[in-house]
């Protein structure tokens, strides 16, 4: 019982500092209360206050943006700028993403209502599908600040829950349903595995908190300390493991190709950047713990870990980019091409803040600000696709999914032909689209970390993946227009026309604001001033590592 | 200090055991999923997954005598919860369309 | 001025894509016209006299964290390389008004374009902007083939695109690894050529090595080199002509300005001990091209396969290392853009007339089109080397470069270089068999009987011969080889600082391989040992 | 270095030539040519259909043979007189010697390349005149006299050339107006095969010259020629160590490469094969180009590059090559020449022959007969095709010898057989009367006193019965006897449109010379036998061809030999009579007891040492004059067999002559008796045929292979490498079943791999 009390103790002395943290939450609260109040709203029976749901979704974005932007750092995390980097990120791509998810539940039964006159609130999907989606970009908003196991867990499973629910309402078609069911399974097995993994990280440390101010007790201090040991080891690849679900790196990346194709174009964009980048911001904070300060630099992950870490990233790109090759579906190429990316980033991940200060060996940054620009050029191209409808079967429409739905976009629709156009480009990472700069960040970054080999990997993967989205230029703006490409037309909703067009002019134009984002990625993972102590210390190394000098 | 004596005392049970129980009631839970084909029954092996992880948390929570890992249980078997609902619901609109429980009928979706 | 060239045609292009359809070719003429015309003007405001240094300079910063900047100026090499791309581009333009009649609009927005990125190429003073350009060629370049070009031009686009761009992707990592480097030493990020200039010549030999293998990766693909050319007979054989004249008369200089720019400048140690090795395929090249030439029934495919012989003196001679070989070569690539750009606009005229370029249907045609036959045989024997036309000269310096190099010991004449004379022997007869294969397609298309296809019936709108369209486009051209092959002096004394300059800093690494002794010679060949399976 | 070079010319030996600044206008001679071949394509270009562009040709070439006269008159012949015109090639890389190159367009214009500019531009006129008439109404004519007036051009450029490189511009470019006119009658693809066979021929023998230029360069870091002769005069390479000659391999290595050129040029064997081809161009070209002057080219080359082909101190590999060749060249296709059939060709290989005679001079040390033998070569050769040009013209296309005789009873033909009987003399030699025979003689008579060159001798001597049966077999065939002709199959109407009435057999009537024909024959025939009142103006110093080449760089040697120095010189003077003014020839202790080397010559090349050493006596008399009575006999035996086998019956009553039809003569009663040899001499001893099956069909099979090879190898490489993605996707793809299990088992796979590796890697 004393022991009980002690506890309690501690817990209410942390009170004081889990107040504060409440100023780092504004974001997600403002999220949280409109999702209640999009929930409310999708049972309206008015149908104009229905319609609101889109509405109030962007406002409480751009307001949880702009409260993201002004979050205060949290000092005691390694990359205190981190999280509010990413909610503003969040909040924008979150954006667009409401744009593009307009009109996807509730279509035939809207009909229904406006013939009826008559709305059963039980029937209607249309307010839950908002509020899943707020929840899942809340979730997100949540892993990004998270300094606990349990908050990581949680946040983590607030990313992902929803987005069952979402695929398999997206759509009424079969496919919908079993994309959601794997989804889901596979999903849990996921959670179950980096559970696994954080109870054994905790076994190892004693605690859940992964970082704590100076002086206190954390997953990371202990690691620092004490080293991994085993149990440590193993907790955390396991953790990496279940978590690199989110991303869809193998080899948990068997269900992506199935989702995405099931479930409709524009939750597919959703799930092609919210989870993903849930992942990637778990993954940092479980290898900051860690740290990128092992290796005879200093530099790098532990030994084990980098291998592992390794031996995913060239598989990814390479299975995502070889399996994308042979897809007749854009829908499912684009899922392999996103398992691709994720390899790419990896490697970012790989070679870590790097020990120059240089912004440009960064590869936290680099994947920061590659997962921003794949954000956007993503979600064009599957914008594109959700832009595009013709009548099917049963008065329900279809969305164009293969190569063969696009044929002579441009010709046809220039606006989303060349929209699919450009992003596809900048997918490939051809210059000078933002999608090339996001590449050579992430290249300079690894070859900062000396992961020259993985560099190769990655431009050989490139110059596969251009098979791929070279078809999808093809496609698009090469070949002719077809009677069965003809029969698609431009959807009824235009926000989903206008959030592909953003996309696209984003990719085009954030080019001239490359290096301000590039800055800003390399302040959110600027370390913090503890931290920047242990950095200056081997700050030396780079002149001993610097070739020439070693030449000399 | 004297709850770890205590957990000495308690006799031939040591964490380790209860790790290896973790272990293996994962390991069950997975070659459960990996091998039934019931909708219903897979869900419940990912449970017993979780609860394998449960399971460690408290032991490692009596191991290091403070109950973040209790809490944590708490939380994970929130989330179980919550999962379960959203699995049935699943489980059933998979029924109403394919009158089946069978994993294996839903493979439309490959290549 | 610099700028102007970038900018003009890229508006041009935007211009052409929002015109009404008939005002396309008038807007990209004009377009190019104005090129040309800032071109002579920035010749006339070129210091001559500092013909090393980068004149025109200009510098935006685009992302300062990688130390990225929009930095253009040219040197001499340059500035040639540019005007000759400006001469081209007119000609490129008026020579497609009679072939192109669908897809106006989109065929002279990117022919527009490509001119811009072909600019950014040569003007580039940063590295980082210099990709951007080089691969940015490939997306014009692409959709010309791929839209414009004949039966089978889908699989040569891509296997032009993905080709290339395999190649330069890895090109990238060995770019970014010098910028790296340079970021080691200085302290923060940048990717101005001269800075990493400076840098990369600190590497030592294995890490200059990679670099170099890395670079040729991308470069050579581009040239094209000996094994990874099966792409350019595809890709100019499917293209439409103009398409083919900037293919060749630009597009693969690229490859070999890169190499200049970069392989040579940046890694000398590294083309020291690779200098044979690279030489050897480059006369691989030379021959075994050469020799296919001779069994080709495609008459256009025949000139694309000389390119690849051809471009193997080019390289041959940069890799001399001596003044007179990289000379050479740089009076090379702009001797070969005149003369096969002319080759292939000849052929485009004929294939215009007659719809083959098949060797077996089409023949004698000196009967019917004399003129045209006149400049048929005029640039074929430019491109055979005819001393007073422009091919002899950079030829001969090339093989003249290769002779010398590594020569020191045998006279006077002789420079430092790993090449030497059975080089330049075996090179050599690349000459002779040049001249069977250019001879041997004059004989079939332009002398003999007159063979006509079946179907052959007169063009609509085109004379039976040239009209003075098509002579107008042609006498530019073969004006330039007569000027450049009777006095190239002029030209040459203007590239001598910066070759002479280059040409220094690759002796002393000479130099100083040999007073290292073998010790580092030894690692870098080693190291190509190891990754020869990794240059393709 | 170079800064130096004025002083080490005065205080070096006065063999070589001293350089003065030559008049400014020089460049005027082939600026002159290409302006008219410039005129001729503006002719082209507006259809001019009049005789315009062979005026201008011939007006052109006539003011240029004037100028070259006036330039000549004004050479003080004791120096070679320079040019600048303006700088090329221009390049340099540093301020030491060898750190620049610069190749002129200038000239150097000492004793050979005045003789050469003289004949070149006096023939060029000339046969320009003929060919106004020869080729009137043809469709190509401005286009022929283009390609006549370029070839004037670059003829010029590589016998002006003051240095290497321009000498290897004219040098292909004659080669190109060699293609281009071979080609003329460009429907014909026989005529379209032998202009690609010349030109690519040509190449491989260009090849050579140009590594020899290029090891020049390396050798002296200079490839001018008045710096380079300075410094072969001085016997050390460009360096600044001042390296001897002899101590270095190129010394023996550059006239080896350059050799390959001029054998390609001069059709020496083994690259003689495609001279006999071109006569497929128009007969004028064969007259000027492929009898008179470009095949010369490598005569000039040689001589031109006497000093180091003769260098003394190292091996005379390629001086010993090029006199052997030079002999066996001239009986090789002279053996040849007696079996054809086709008068041009017959004509053709006799010039290979008589270009064997000029190698074999060279390489008997006779750079005075071997530039005499050109020059009278170029007259009488010129005439002799412009004949037979004429009766091709006039007999359409025909010329067959066995299908024409008795050319002399047809009337408006005398004028052609006197003029051929004259040329077919000076080709046979005929004593006396004749500059073939002089210029021969001189040949000849010096291989005899060279050590080593007796079996030359005998081989030319041989030669010389066998040219004189063959001169004479066309002569007695086709110009007397009985007469009868049949026409060719030339239907050239749109060539020449004018000609009144043949193709049929019966109504046929020869199209006889016009005045322009006629006269040109005649003046050449008048020049021929000029050309004797030369040879003997200043015989004592070799005549008029004797003190150019006298006052050349091939009229030295150097000065550490014996050859050409002065000391020698006198030598040989009283040696010979005085006959030629450099006689090259040692005495035979020089070659015998020169150092190891320098041995080599008098060594390898004669078997029979002791015959070397007997000083080179022929029964008993000094060669020179020996030679003077044995030639003759030799020729006049030819000629008599000749008259016997093919002459016509009775024969002017000399009781000779057998033949009584065209198409048969006793020869061919005799044939049988050897055998097959005849018909393997009438196909060529089917050089061609092996040539094909050793060169051609190998590299054409080589190309074949490696077409394959790139389409299916090295494409097919790198298509296999574009579908390997492809592959690794199929064969990933059924991990992607579709089955819910299937992906957990992967997952868990997945798990339970990266667990092992790091527990591998912890």
């Amino acid at each position: 019982m004393m022991s009980l009390a002690t506890q309690g103790m501690v817990l209410f002395a942390d009170a004081h500092p889990m107040v504060e943290k409440i100023t780092h939450l504004h974001a997600e609260i403002v999220l949280f209360i409109a999702t209640v109040v999009v929930m409310v709203l999708g049972l309206s029976h008015n149908a104009g206050m229905r319609r609101l749901c889109g509405g109030v979704s962007v406002v409480a974005l751009i307001v949880a943006g702009v409260l993201g932007a002004m979050t205060p750092d949290m000092a005691h995390m390694p990359m205190p700028g981190m999280s509010g980097f990413l909610k503003v990120v969040i909040a924008a791509v979150g954006v667009l993403l409401v744009l593009l998810i307009e009109g996807t539940v509730d279509r035939a039964y809207e009909n229904t209502v406006r013939k009826t006159g008559v709305f059963d609130g039980l029937r209607s999907t249309r307010g839950e599908f908002y509020a899943f989606m707020l929840f899942s970009l809340t979730g997100l908003m949540l892993t990004t600040g998270a300094d606990d196991l349990i908050w990581l867990f949680l946040a983590l499973e607030l990313t992902s829950l929803p987005t069952y629910v979402m695929v398999s309402i997206s759509t009424s078609r079969a496919r919908g349903q079993e994309a959601g069911v794997k989804y889901f399974f596979l999903g849990a097995m996921g959670a179950a595995m980096f559970l696994y993994g954080f109870a054994l990280l905790y076994g190892a440390s004693g605690t859940t908190v992964l970082f704590a101010p100076a002086g206190e007790v954390s997953i990371a201090s202990v690691f620092a300390s004490n080293g991994l040991g085993a149990m440590g080891m193993l907790g955390l690849v396991m953790a990496i493991i279940g978590v690199s679900f989110k991303i869809a790196a193998v080899p948990m990346h068997f269900y992506t190709a199935d989702v995405y194709e099931g479930a409709a174009s524009s939750v597919s964009a959703f799930l092609a950047f919210v989870p993903k980048l849930a992942g990637f911001a778990a993954l940092i904070l479980l290898l900051s713990t860690v740290g990128w300060t092992h290796g005879e630099l200093h530099d790098s992950l532990p030994d084990a870990v980098r291998i592992v870490l390794w031996v995913m990233a060239a598989m990814t790109m390479t299975v995502g980019n070889v399996l994308a090759i042979l897809q007749k579906s854009v829908k499912r190429m684009l899922a392999y091409s996103s398992i691709a990316h994720s390899g790419y980033m990896l490697v970012g991940l790989i070679a870590g803040p790097g020990n120059g200060g240089l912004l440009a060996g960064n590869g936290l940054a680099a994947v920061l600000f590659y997962m921003l620009c794949y954000g956007f050029m993503n979600l064009g191209a599957f914008g594109v696709l959700a832009s595009l409808e013709r009548a099917g079967m049963g008065g329900e429409s279809e969305e164009a999914e293969t190569f063969a739905d696009i044929r002579g976009l441009c010709a046809t629709n220039p606006l989303l032909g060349w929209t699919m156009v450009l992003c596809a480009l900048s997918l490939l990472g051809f210059p000078p689209l933002l999608g090339f700069f996001g590449k050579l960040f992430l290249f300079t970054s690894a070859i900062s970390a000396g992961e020259i080999l993985l560099v190769v990997v990655m431009g050989i993967n490139s110059a596969i993946a251009a098979f791929y989205y070279l078809r999808l230029v093809i496609a698009s703006f090469i070949d002719e227009p077809t009677a069965e490409s003809r029969a698609f037309g431009v959807t009824a909703f235009g926000s989903r026309v206008a959030a592909s067009a953003i996309s696209a002019a984003s990719v085009v134009v954030l080019v001239l604001a490359a290096s301000w984002l590039m800055g800003k990625t390399g302040d959110a993972v600027a370390p913090s001033p503890t931290q920047q102590v242990d950095l200056t210390a081997v700050d030396g190394i780079h002149a001993t590592i610097a070739p020439g000098g070693a030449e000399e | 200090m004297h709850l770890l004596a205590d957990s000495m005392v308690m006799g031939q049970v040591t964490l380790a055991h209860y790790l290896l129980l973790s272990a293996g009631l994962f390991a069950i839970g997975m070659i459960g999923f990996l091998t039934r084909r019931n909708l219903i029954i897979m869900f419940l092996c990912t449970e017993m997954m979780f609860q394998a992880a449960g399971l460690a948390l408290i032991a490692f929570s009596r191991y290091h005598m403070n109950h973040t890992g209790e809490v944590f249980v708490i939380f994970v078997l929130t989330i179980a919860a919550a999962e379960a609902a959203l699995a049935l619901a699943l489980v059933v609109l998979c029924f109403k369309r394919r009158e089946s429980l069978d994993a294996s009928a839903w493979s439309e979706l490959r290549g | 001025m610099l700028q102007a060239l970038i900018v003009i045609p890229l508006l041009s292009a935007l211009a052409i894509a929002f015109a009404p359809k008939a005002n396309a070719r008038v807007i990209a003429t004009m377009s190019s016209v104005i090129c040309l015309a800032v071109g002579v003007l920035m010749a006339w405001q070129f210091r001559w006299g500092d013909s090393g240094e980068m004149q025109f300079g200009w510098s935006m910063d685009v992302l300062p964290e990688l130390g990225i900047s929009m930095s253009l100026g040219v040197d001499s090499i340059a500035l040639w390389l540019i005007e000759l791309t400006l001469l081209l581009a007119p000609i490129c333009v008026i020579g497609s008004f009679s072939a192109i009649k669908d897809n106006q609009k989109t065929y002279y927005a990117w022919l527009t374009a490509l001119q811009a990125a072909l600019i950014g190429v040569f003007a580039a003073r940063d590295l980082a902007f210099f990709y951007v350009s080089f691969e940015f060629t490939l997306i014009p370049m692409w959709v010309l083939i791929h839209l414009f070009g004949s039966t089978n031009r889908k699989k040569a686009a891509t296997k032009f695109f993905l080709f290339t761009f395999t190649g330069s992707v890895i090109a990238l990592a060995g770019l970014v690894y010098v910028a790296w480097f340079n970021a080691g030493m200085m302290g923060g990020w940048s990717f101005d050529i001269a800075e990493l200039q400076q840098a990369a010549r600190r590497m030592n030999g294995t890490q200059q090595g990679w670099v170099l293998l890395a670079m040729m990766a991308g470069f050579a693909v581009k040239v094209p080199l000996f094994p990874v050319h099966t792409w350019l007979p595809l890709a100019h054989t499917e293209a439409p002509t103009a398409g083919s004249v900037v293919l060749a008369g630009v597009l693969l200089k690229l490859g070999t300005y890169a190499i200049f720019r970069f392989v040579l400048a940046f890694v000398p140690d590294a083309v020291v001990a690779y200098a044979v090795p690279i030489a050897v395929l480059a006369i691989i090249g030379i021959i075994y091209t050469g020799l296919i030439c001779w069994v080709q029934r495609d008459v256009k495919k025949l000139v694309a396969y000389s390119s690849v012989s051809h471009l193997g003196f080019c390289v041959l001679g940069l890799f001399a290392i001596n003044s007179v070989g990289v000379s050479g070569s740089v009076m090379y690539m702009i001797n070969h853009g005149l003369s096969t750009g002319a080759l292939f606009l000849c052929i485009g005229m004929m294939y215009e007339r007659y719809h083959t370029r098949s060797m077996d249907e089409v023949g004698g045609l000196a009967n019917k089109m004399p003129v045209w036959a006149f400049f048929m045989v005029f640039f074929t024997l430019a491109s055979v080397g005819l001393p007073g036309l422009n091919g002899f000269v950079s030829e001969f310096l090339c093989l003249l470069g290769t002779f010398q190099s590594g020569a020191g010991s045998m006279g006077v004449g002789g420079t430092v270089g790993s090449l030497g004379p059975w080089f330049a022997a075996v090179a050599g007869t690349g000459m002779v068999i040049a001249a069977i294969y250019l001879l041997y397609m004059v004989g079939k298309i332009v002398f003999g009987e007159l063979r006509e296809p079946a179907d052959y019936h007169v063009h609509e709108t085109l004379p039976i011969d040239l009209n003075g369209r098509e002579i107008g486009v042609l006498v530019p051209l073969a004006i330039g080889c007569v000027v450049l092959g009777v006095l190239p002096t002029p030209v040459l004394r203007t590239i001598e600082q910066p070759v002479n300059q280059l040409v220094q800093t690759l002796e002393d690494a000479h130099d100083h391989m040999l007073v290292r002794g073998g010790e580092d010679g030894v690692v870098v060949v080693a190291v190509w040992d190891e990754s020869e399976g990794d240059v393709e | 270095m170079f800064e130096s070079m004025p002083a080490l010319l005065g205080a070096g030996s006065a063999d070589v030539l001293p350089t003065t600044v030559g008049p400014g206008w020089l460049w005027l001679v082939p600026i002159l040519a290409l302006a008219g071949c410039v005129a001729c394509g503006l002719c082209l270009a507006m259809r001019v259909r009049t005789k315009a562009p062979a005026w201008i040709v011939v007006g052109l070439l006539g003011i240029a043979f004037v100028l070259t006269f006036m330039g000549y008159s004004g050479w003080d012949s004791a120096s070679a007189q320079v040019v600048k015109v303006f700088e090329w090639i221009g390049l340099s890389w540093g301020d030491s010697a060898g750190q620049s190159l610069s190749f002129n367009f200038g000239f150097y214009m000492d004793g050979l390349s005045w003789l050469w500019m003289l004949f070149v531009t006096g023939l060029g006129t000339l046969i320009a005149l003929y060919a106004s008439e020869y080729m009137q109404g043809d469709k190509g004519y401005a286009r022929f006299f283009a390609g006549f007036a370029l070839f004037v051009f670059s003829m010029a450029c590589l016998v002006m050339a003051d240095n290497l490189v321009l000498l290897y511009l004219g040098w292909e470019g004659v080669g190109l107006c060699s293609y281009l006119l071979i080609g003329y009658f460009y429907k014909k693809p026989s005529a379209v095969a032998a202009a690609k066979k010349a030109f690519i021929v040509n190449r491989i023998g260009d090849l050579g010259l140009a590594l020899g230029l290029f090891l020049t360069f390396v050798t002296f870091g200079t490839v001018q020629y008045d710096e380079l002769f300075a410094l072969i005069d001085q016997g050390v390479a460009g360096d600044m160590a001042r390296t001897p000659l002899s101590e270095m391999w190129q010394t023996w290595a550059i006239p080896l490469l350059l050799m390959v050129g001029a054998f390609g040029k001069s059709a020496q064997l083994p690259l003689y094969v495609w001279l006999p081809d071109a006569m497929e161009g128009p007969t004028p070209v064969s007259a000027l180009i492929h009898a008179a002057t470009m095949v010369t080219a490598g005569v000039y080359l040689v001589a031109r590059f006497f000093p180091l082909f003769a260098f003394e101190g190292v091996p005379h590999y390629a001086l010993w090559t090029v006199g052997w060749v030079g002999a066996l060249t001239a009986l090789f296709s002279s053996t040849i020449a007696m079996a054809q059939f086709d008068i041009k060709r017959i004509m053709a290989y006799s010039t290979i022959s008589q270009l064997g005679y000029m190698f074999a001079g060279l390489g008997v040390l006779s750079t005075v007969g071997a530039a005499s033998h050109v020059f009278t070569h170029a007259f009488f050769k010129a005439l002799l095709f412009l004949a037979c040009g004429a009766v091709m013209h006039g007999f359409a296309g025909q010329l067959d010898l066995r299908k024409l005789s008795g050319l002399w009873s047809v009337p408006g033909w005398r004028i052609v057989c006197v003029t051929m009987l004259i040329g077919c003399m000076n080709l046979a030699g005929v004593p006396l009367i004749t500059a073939g025979y002089w210029s021969k003689d001189m040949i000849m008579a010096e291989a005899f006193v060279t050590p080593g060159g007796q079996i030359i001798g005998w081989i030319l001597l041989l030669t010389a019965g066998l040219t004189a049966y063959y001169t004479f077999r066309v002569f007695f065939r086709v110009f007397v006897g009985p007469v009868s002709f049949e026409p060719g199959d030339e239907h050239h109407d749109d060539e020449h449109g004018h000609d009144n009435g043949h193709g049929g057999g019966g109504g046929f009537h020869p199209h006889a010379p016009g005045w322009a024909v006629n006269t040109v024959l005649a003046v050449l025939a008048l020049s021929s036998f000029a050309a004797i009142g030369l040879y003997f103006t200043d015989k004592p110093n070799g005549g008029f061809v004797g003190n150019l080449v006298g006052d050349s760089t091939a009229g030295y040697v150097t000065p550490y030999g014996h050859h050409g120095a002065d000391d020698g010189h006198d030598d040989a003077h009283a040696a010979a009579e005085g006959d030629v003014r450099f006689v090259l020839v040692a005495d035979p202790p020089a070659h015998a007891s020169g150092d190891a080397t320098g041995g080599d010559h008098g060594a390898d090349g004669t078997p029979d040492a002791a015959h070397a050493s007997s000083g080179g006596l022929i029964l008993g008399m000094d060669p020179h004059k020996a030679m003077y009575y044995i030639s003759a006999v030799v020729g006049l035996i030819g000629i008599l067999i000749a008259a016997v086998l093919h002459g016509p019956l009775g024969m002017g009553g000399l009781g000779l002559g057998t033949r009584t039809e065209a198409a048969r003569s006793k020869a061919d009663e005799l044939l049988p008796a050897l055998g097959p040899v005849a018909r393997w001499a009438q196909h060529k001893w089917y050089v061609d045929e092996f040539y094909d099956f050793l060169l051609r069909t190998p590299l054409r099979v080589l190309s074949h292979v490696f077409h394959a090879i790139d389409k299916l190898l090295v494409d097919g490489l790198v298509n296999g490498l574009g579908l390997l993605p492809r592959a690794m996707g199929s064969a990933l793809r059924p991990s992607q079943s579709g089955v819910l299990q299937g992906y957990a088992a992967g997952m868990a796979g997945g798990l339970v791999l990266l667990l092992v590796i790091v527990l591998i890697f912890m």
